[in-house]
């Protein structure tokens, strides 16, 4: 009977199948930590790209001259010492010795050279404070740093930040990148890259002729020689299945997990589920385009209208992560004070919302608020912001579109009134990108424009904050756009992760495997 | 039509009231869609149902008395928002139906009364043939930016092509068919033939086509939507509740399983429709089954009296 | 002694008994005897002889008893079945085409059956196959046994699925109107077939027919089938020249009987005005993407005065339909000249061939598929009128559409009845209604009683003669029949490959035949006759038996 | 038969103009730019215009198709913005899981629908065969992804049987490199499996109603040996048409599975390059999908061949 035959060889392969699925789950490699990321950044260039994660990620590969510790203090890095001139113009860095890139060249001061002038001219921070400053090399391991200006946070901008950090590259490397970002990754730090499956995963190795920071480890200073040899980062653009993948075992650690599924991990006494801090979430508003927002009491009336508990609640679901702030910088950059009006402002008044609303002359003409997908806590914070502003009696469309036409409407000045803005911490005031005059939407107020030209100046930290506090002043007086809080990103790991630390995202060489 | 006199019986016309009135699975499969259909249009409004919204504190409520088929993600009311979704999924899919099958047909058609137009237009399908459908879809929807026109037109670009080749290859034989030549020997004109002749013949391989296209329309919104180019939020469609219960598929089964239901339940009536309307204009299948009546059930064939196999 | 098979009170019915296809038949067929069982269509003829080897259609219900070789066919285990199948009984199909599986060798499917029944060899059945082939007279058997049923012509297909009977001696073959689908000379050669497997091998016959030439040529004993019963069961020399049942004697009267008709006087008559003129008229159809172009028709020159019929004869292939549809634009003149009413059809665009067209009616072969479905009876014959806007008013427009009804016969409530819900005899009725509607002059017949019953052809064919009498148009009919030919045309032209053998008067032709194949195609048709017939073959025998191929 | 696939290969040519056309105007209508998109989401307005003066992007678009196609003839796909890998290489090593994942699926659809589809036809109307239909019919109607978070859930995390994402490449380690592809060939097949079985059950019904197998009947052929021998080489053309579209479409890259078990495949390759409007990536890849549908439509065409003698000897496509 041929069909008989055909169920028998059916019943045959399953057999056959049938052990594979039991040689158990091999994932966890001894001396490998498998780090599940999301969709991988377009580029790795931090000179370049604004985006965190790729600034985050390529700090296993790269370094910088100075490192921050656990307690965000200068520390050295590949600049061993440095010191500064009286009138606060002239930095004249030591490297370290002996310290080789990843493809056997050794570091000189002309690499440092050529990467700071290419960050200086490509990137927002390098743009903000070293556009006029002169990098020059001098004999074997000295770089000097001449600024047409003192600033107080030279050292701070030259150390690892949340995006576009100053790292060293091999001038070849540069030279042949030309004004293209760089694809070719090859620095100095603590892992090198053998092998880059483009957006599928990345094999770090430990880097053999390391040559540490010394001292003790903390934040992304000190001796940061990995424990383990391997390290891969896989590129898991499906949040659903990193969770999952932690779940089993799949990977050590997930980062950025969905906020719905971080209860649930908890309940396996397998893994631990942790935040930090991600970003600022603000509804700003396009000065660029003539309409009801030029109006202040318009901008007050969603200010004090809205409810921003249920907001945050949407985008983050969880009160562990997420935060109301009304102020400028993030909660945890305790340099910068909150004595400024109220951090956790949430008014909610919709009465007096709608009377200020009437007084601005608003007559229900349709507003468009714009937002992503790709970015689940901004869209469904703007959900939630679409309804609200429509309860306050705002005619608001929501308009949601993929990442790449999201920026390319965002740059359209008619295309949009309302955004929802995610906004990166910064390490001042003045690079925040809603306050940057150059950014789609952003409001062009002379007060603004002074008080960041004379930040610009300051010299001195007393001064910055002096100057801090007035921008909070004009901020919440001014309302250029609408403050809802901050968010954090959700990640786990296994038990067999122990002693990973947290600075702006995970700092992967801490870790220790437990076996 | 021309006299009274003449014309009084129209029940026996093929596919005619009575023939559909003993259809079962076509009359089933109407009253699935058709109750989808009306609920979706009259319960919102009745039961003042709001599908928009939010109440963020409230949210992956499971089911309840207060809100029968849950909250989502956004706490919004599920049952609300299956509702609305219907209508916007079934929307959707009658229009990209329509629209895909009204161009298809006169492509098809047209093609098929002039060789060199043939040639054109079949390279043109071929070619939107060859890139895969949801990869269309997913280009054209990001072109155009994701709205529901956008969608519809994304969609019928990616659906006519295969209804006008159906249809080409169809009016080929039915140009070959006598009763066309006869009409060709009358003197009949080329417009009238594509008209009176061809078109309410190619009705037939149409009707069944389109009811796949109508649940494919469905079935691909929700793949659209899991790779973001769906029907654009917070207007709600079947494709985005799921979307949106995927992620919380741990916490909230219930997101995905009520918007699967409702896409399988639709699914099943268009395909009963289907296999109906197949059974209306099959001449072949059409004999029999109109007098047997239902077959009983039983787990092997049905043998005639004396053992043999029917 | 009992022969192979006994059929008793056989009964078949549908949808639980309410369609009676057979109704008690029952019948014996004795030892190497030849058994015609006769019949229209629907008569229950097939469904009688396929119960024999239990082929039903689905849903039927089957009573009474079949002995087939001594074994009761319908209550045998699945096994023994099978292997009666083909040891006791075997088929022969209408259709060969449809009945040899496509995809597989003739010979594969030959050793298909000796395998179903115990024969294991390869080698032994291609053996065995080859010989079947050339038992059937298949030319070249060691080659063609490799063929695929496509790469023979319909007489070898037919030879094919009898060797497939034959294969395993069985002691009865059903043949199941085995000529019907093919033409009258290939038709003749078959029927000897037949008559030598019952000859040589010593089987019983079953034959089932409908064309009663065939049964006076082979049956020894007929049974006539109407409506499921059979009403009169003789020899078949005395049905033939006695018929006792009333449907024998309809059915005996209207088949046309080659050189019996009433001789046409309009040969000699003085002929008016010339409504078509074909001058060494070629039609070539292109050849699709580098295959050669194939002439269809090859220098025919004739023409057809007014009021004349002139019946055009061949055999499939013959070009005799391609010239019917060059007159109206359907195939392309690509040579020589072809004028209806003195227009060269060759020129005629636009407005003049839409006049050429309207002044033109059009019979169609097929009833069923002339027809568009969607359409009424009523709308199908105004459509002409519609499309040529003779009729301003829709109140003119009916009154002639019901005196068409009238004029072919048809009761006027059809008109609200769609194409398929008629009968053949009424579909080809509302087709020539069709033809007539704008009162044409000349009317292209293309074999339009070809697909009907004898019966009904008779019917039709005499609306048609009146009809043109009456209303006196030209008309070019064409058919394979030659009685149908012969009965209704003034002028006969004989055509084969294409080429015009030879072209005169009915009376000239059918009587005196110049050419030899129009001679041959006078003597392939059996005569409902089996004196006739038998006196026939004799003489064909003593002269042909070298050349005809058979042996 | 020669000039025959000849024909057809030359045919192919205008389709792949009208669909290199189609797929470049799309792509530079799509909103957005790869400059924006390397950049990230603070980048400011005149970096954007620096960086696409940089990349050529702001040419007009006949100089922009012209310099790509022109590449294409050549052999030259291009290279993508965002890595400096050659659109080729990306195309080849992405194509390798989707092709593995294709073959499997396929392969296990096959083996559950052949024989499914033929006894549903056999016993038409029984149980059995509305079983059949209503499996079918919920494989066929079943969101993917819906079916692919079952199979995860059940089978990795709660069975803990098999990983839950990932690829492995089988020909490094065969049996780890399988275990990844189960889960998304299950998910996979099981669509593709109740597509083909309705495909084989129509045809073999269809061809359940010949003549030619009432005539094998006759000659006491056994009922079984009809069934597979005769009806299913018979049924042969639709299904594998059936089979001819269903591979293509797995070859095109499931993207939705791909996307949810993390497949490194050819789908995923050209999402990512929608998304980050990755022009030559984007082009280089529909225009290979393209090669490949049409590829196998010539294929299937062959395979008819195989089949059917009629389209072999006569040297003439079935319609």
């Amino acid at each position: 009977m041929f069909y008989r035959k055909h169920l028998r060889c059916a019943a045959l392969t399953a057999a056959l199948l049938m052990p594979l699925t039991f040689i158990g789950n091999a994932a966890a490699e001894d001396g490998t930590l498998v780090v599940a990321y999301g969709a991988q950044p377009p580029s790795f260039d931090p000179h370049v790209t604004t985006l965190s994660q790729a600034n985050t990620i390529a700090r296993n590969i790269f370094e910088t001259l100075v490192t921050l510790d656990a307690d965000l203090n200068i520390q050295p890095g590949l600049a061993q010492s440095w010191v500064v001139s009286e009138d606060g113009r002239k930095y004249r860095f030591t490297l370290r010795h002996g310290v080789k890139f990843h493809d056997g060249q050794p570091l000189t001061p002309n690499d440092v050279v050529a990467s700071l002038q290419r960050w200086g001219s490509s990137s927002l921070p390098g743009k903000n404070l070293f556009h006029e400053a002169k990098w020059s090399a001098e004999g074997s391991d000295i770089v000097t740093l001449d600024l047409p200006s003192p600033r107080f946070d030279v050292l701070v901008s030259l150390a690892p930040g949340i995006t576009q950090s100053a790292v060293i590259m091999p001038a070849s490397v540069i030279a042949a990148a030309g004004e293209k970002p760089v694809t070719q990754l090859i620095g100095t730090g603590p892992f090198r890259l053998i092998d880059w499956q483009a957006d599928r995963m990345m094999e770090l190795e430990r880097y053999n002729d390391y040559t540490s920071f010394g001292g003790k480890q903390s934040g992304t200073a000190g001796d940061r020689t990995p424990t383990y040899s391997n390290l891969r980062i896989e590129f898991v653009k499906d949040e659903a299945t990193r969770s999952l993948g932690l779940s089993t075992g799949e990977y050590d650690i997930a980062n950025q997990l969905p906020f719905d599924s971080a209860a649930e991990l908890q309940k396996d006494d397998t893994l631990r589920v942790d935040s930090y801090p991600g970003g600022m979430t603000n509804l700003g508003f396009n000065y660029n385009k003539p309409g009801v927002f030029e109006k202040k009491e318009a901008r007050q009336a969603v200010d004090i209208g809205i409810e921003r508990q249920a907001i945050l609640t949407a985008a983050a679901v969880d009160p562990r992560f997420f935060r109301l702030n009304n102020h400028l910088m993030m909660r945890y950059q305790k340099q910068w004070p909150t004595d400024v009006g109220e951090t956790e402002f949430n008014p909610n008044d919709t009465e007096a919302a709608k009377k200020l609303l009437q007084a601005s002359g608003y007559k229900g003409q349709p507003l468009v608020l714009i937002t992503t997908r790709d970015y689940a806590d901004m869209y469904n914070a703007a959900i939630v912001l679409q309804q609200q502003l429509q309860g306050l009696g705002l005619n608001v469309k929501l308009e949601s579109y993929d990442w790449s036409t999201y920026v390319k409407t965002r740059a359209d000045k008619n295309a949009w009134d309302l955004v929802v803005n995610g906004g990166s911490p910064k390490p001042d005031p003045t690079q925040l990108i809603f306050l940057k005059r150059d950014f789609p939407g952003v409001p062009h107020d002379a007060a603004l424009e002074d008080m960041v030209a004379k930040f610009q100046h300051a010299d001195t930290i007393a001064k910055a904050l002096d100057l801090y506090r007035q921008l909070e002043t004009w901020n919440q007086n001014y309302v250029p756009s609408v403050r809802i809080g901050e968010t954090d990103y959700v990640f786990g790991m296994s038990k067999r992760v122990e002693g990973l630390q947290v600075q702006d995202d995970l700092i992967l060489w801490t870790v220790h495997l437990k076996d | 039509m021309a006299t009274s006199e003449i014309h009084t019986a129209e029940a026996s016309r093929p596919g005619g009231v009575r023939s559909i009135l003993k259809n079962r699975r076509l009359l089933i499969g109407v009253g699935m869609i058709g109750s989808i259909a009306l609920a979706a249009a009259i319960l919102p409004s009745f039961l003042g149902l709001d599908p928009l919204a939010v109440d963020p504190l409230n949210r992956l409520k499971a089911p309840s008395p207060l809100h029968l088929f849950g909250t989502d993600n956004l706490g919004r009311d599920l049952a609300a928002r299956m509702l609305a979704g219907a209508s916007t999924s079934l929307h959707l899919a009658a229009g990209v139906t329509f629209f895909s099958a009204a161009i298809g047909v006169a492509v098809g058609i047209l093609a098929s009364f002039s060789r060199p137009l043939d040639h054109i237009l079949m390279r043109v399908c071929d070619g939107l043939m060859a890139i895969p459908a949801l990869l269309l879809a997913l280009a054209l929807a990001a072109t155009f930016g994701p709205n529901f026109s956008n969608l519809l037109i994304a969609l019928t670009i990616v659906f006519a092509p295969g209804i006008a080749r159906l249809v080409r290859g169809r009016a080929l034989a039915l140009r070959s068919e006598t009763f066309v030549e006869a009409a060709v020997a009358m003197g009949t004109s080329n417009l009238r033939i594509m008209v009176r002749h061809i078109f309410p013949n190619v009705l037939s391989v149409l009707a069944v086509q389109v009811t796949f296209i109508f649940a494919e329309a469905i079935v691909s919104e929700a793949a659209l939507s899991f790779l973001g180019a769906g029907v654009p939020p917070p207007a709600p469609s079947w494709g985005n509740i799921l979307y949106d219960g995927k992620t919380v598929i741990a916490k909230a089964p219930y997101m995905v399983v009520f918007a699967s239901a409702a896409i399988v339940v639709t699914v099943i009536g268009l395909t009963l429709i289907s296999d109906g309307l197949r059974d209306l204009v099959d001449p072949r299948t059409r004999a029999f089954a109109v007098e047997t009546g239902r077959p009983r059930f039983r787990f092997f064939k049905r043998r005639a009296k004396n053992g043999e196999p029917i | 002694m009992t022969g192979p098979l006994t059929i008793e009170n056989l009964s078949v019915s549908f949808a639980g008994g309410a369609i009676e296809a057979v109704r008690g038949v029952s019948f014996e067929l004795r030892k190497g005897e030849i058994l015609a069982l006769v019949g229209e269509s629907g008569s229950g003829k097939s469904l009688t002889a396929r119960s024999i080897i239990k082929l039903f259609p689905e849903g039927a219900t089957v009573d009474g008893r079949i002995v087939l070789t001594g074994e009761d066919v319908l209550s045998v285990p699945q096994a023994d079945l099978e292997r009666l199948r083909g040891k006791s009984a075997a088929m022969v199909f209408q259709e060969p085409s449809i009945a040899l599986n496509p995809v597989f060798t003739i010979g594969w499917q030959i050793a298909e059956g000796l395998r179903a029944h115990g024969m294991h060899d390869r080698g032994a059945c291609r053996a065995r196959a080859i010989e079947l082939l050339r038992d059937v007279g298949i030319p070249d058997p060691e080659t063609r046994v490799d063929y695929y049923p496509h790469q023979l012509s319909g007489g070898q297909k037919q030879r094919v699925v009898i060797a497939m009977a034959l294969a395993l001696r069985p002691a009865v073959i059903i043949a199941d109107e085995p000529t019907t689908a093919l033409d009258v000379t290939v038709q003749a050669g078959i029927l000897d077939l037949l008559r030598r497997c019952r000859d040589e091998l010593g089987s019983s016959i079953l034959i089932i027919t409908h064309n009663l030439g065939v049964v006076a040529d082979l049956a020894d004993r007929v049974a006539v089938m109407y409506q499921g019963r059979i009403v009169e069961e003789a020899a078949s020399d005395v049905l033939f020249a006695s018929p006792k049942a009333d449907y024998t004697r309809r059915l005996l009267a209207a088949v046309p009987r080659l050189g019996q008709s009433v001789a046409k006087d309009n040969g000699c008559r003085e002929r008016g005005r010339l409504v078509l003129e074909a001058d060494n008229l070629e039609i070539t159809y292109p050849g699709r993407w580098g295959h050669t172009a194939v002439p269809a028709v090859k220098g025919v020159s004739f023409d057809i005065a007014a009021g004349e019929v002139l019946g055009l004869v061949g055999e499939s292939g013959s070009g005799k339909s391609t010239i019917g549809r060059a007159v109206v634009g359907l195939s392309p003149v690509t040579g020589g000249a072809m004028r209806l009413f003195g227009e060269d059809l060759r020129r005629a665009r636009g407005k003049n061939l839409r006049e050429l067209r309207r002044r033109t009616g059009f019979v169609f072969q097929d009833p069923a598929s002339s027809f568009n479905r969607f359409m009424t009876v009523f709308d199908c014959i105004a459509e002409p009128l519609r499309v040529h806007r003779a009729f301003p008013s829709a109140d003119a427009l009916r009154r002639r559409v019901v005196e068409l009804l009238d004029q072919v016969h048809l009761p006027r409530e059809m008109a609200t009845r769609y194409p398929g819900e008629l009968s053949g005899g009424q579909r080809q009725r509302v087709g020539l209604a069709r033809a007539l509607a704008l009162n044409p002059a000349f009317i292209v017949a293309d074999e339009p009683t070809s697909a009907l019953d004898v019966s009904i052809q008779a019917k039709v064919l005499e609306i048609f003669t009146t009809l043109q009498k009456e209303l006196g148009f030209a008309a070019l009919f064409i058919s394979h029949d030659l009685a149908v030919v012969e009965e209704i045309s003034h002028r006969v032209g004989v055509l084969r490959h294409g080429e015009l053998q030879e072209l005169g008067s009915t009376r000239e032709v059918m009587t005196a035949p110049r050419h030899d194949y129009t001679r041959l195609l006078i003597n392939s048709v059996p005569v409902p006759d089996p004196v006739i017939q038998a006196e026939k073959r004799r003489s064909a025998i003593t002269s042909q038996s070298a050349d005809s191929g058979l042996v | 038969m020669l000039s025959y696939t000849l024909q057809r290969l030359g045919a192919l040519v205008p389709v792949l103009l009208v669909v290199s056309l189609v797929i470049f105007s799309l792509a530079l209508l799509a909103p957005g730019d790869p400059a924006r998109i390397i950049l990230g989401p603070e980048a400011l307005e005149v970096d954007v215009v620096k960086l696409q003066d940089i990349m050529g992007l702001n040419d007009p678009f006949w100089i922009r198709y012209l310099r790509w196609i022109s590449g294409v003839v050549q052999g030259d796909l291009g290279v993508s913005y965002f890595s400096n890998r050659s659109v080729a290489a990306a195309i080849q090593s992405h194509f390798i899981p989707t092709a593995q994942l294709a073959v499997l699926a396929i392969s296990y659809a096959l083996a559950i629908s052949i024989p499914l589809g033929t006894l549903a036809a056999r016993w038409r109307d029984s149980f059995f065969d509305h079983a059949i239909a209503g499996f079918t019919l919920i494989g066929l109607t079943f969101p993917s992804f819906v079916l692919s978070l079952i199979l995860v859930i059940a089978l990795s995390v709660w069975l803990h049987w098999l990983p839950v994402a990932g690829y492995r490449d089988p020909f490094g380690s065969p049996l780890v490199g399988l275990r990844y592809l189960i889960l998304p060939t299950l998910s996979l097949g099981t669509i593709y499996a109740s597509v083909l079985t309705r495909t084989v059950r129509a045809s073999v019904l269809d061809v359940l109603k010949s003549e030619y197998l009432d005539a094998a009947r006759s000659r006491g052929v056994k009922e079984n040996r009809l069934l597979f021998a005769h009806a299913l080489r018979n049924a042969g053309l639709p299904i594998i048409t059936m089979i001819g579209l269903s591979f293509a479409s797995l070859l095109a890259g499931a993207v939705v599975t791909e996307s949810i078990f993390n497949i490194p495949g050819i789908g995923s390759l050209l999402v990512t390059a929608i998304e980050r409007r990755d022009y030559p990536m984007l082009q280089g890849v529909v225009l290979f999908l393209t090669c490949i549908y049409l590829g196998l439509n010539v294929i299937v065409d062959l395979v008819y061949g195989l089949i059917d003698p009629r389209v072999r000897l006569s040297g003439k496509g079935v319609q």
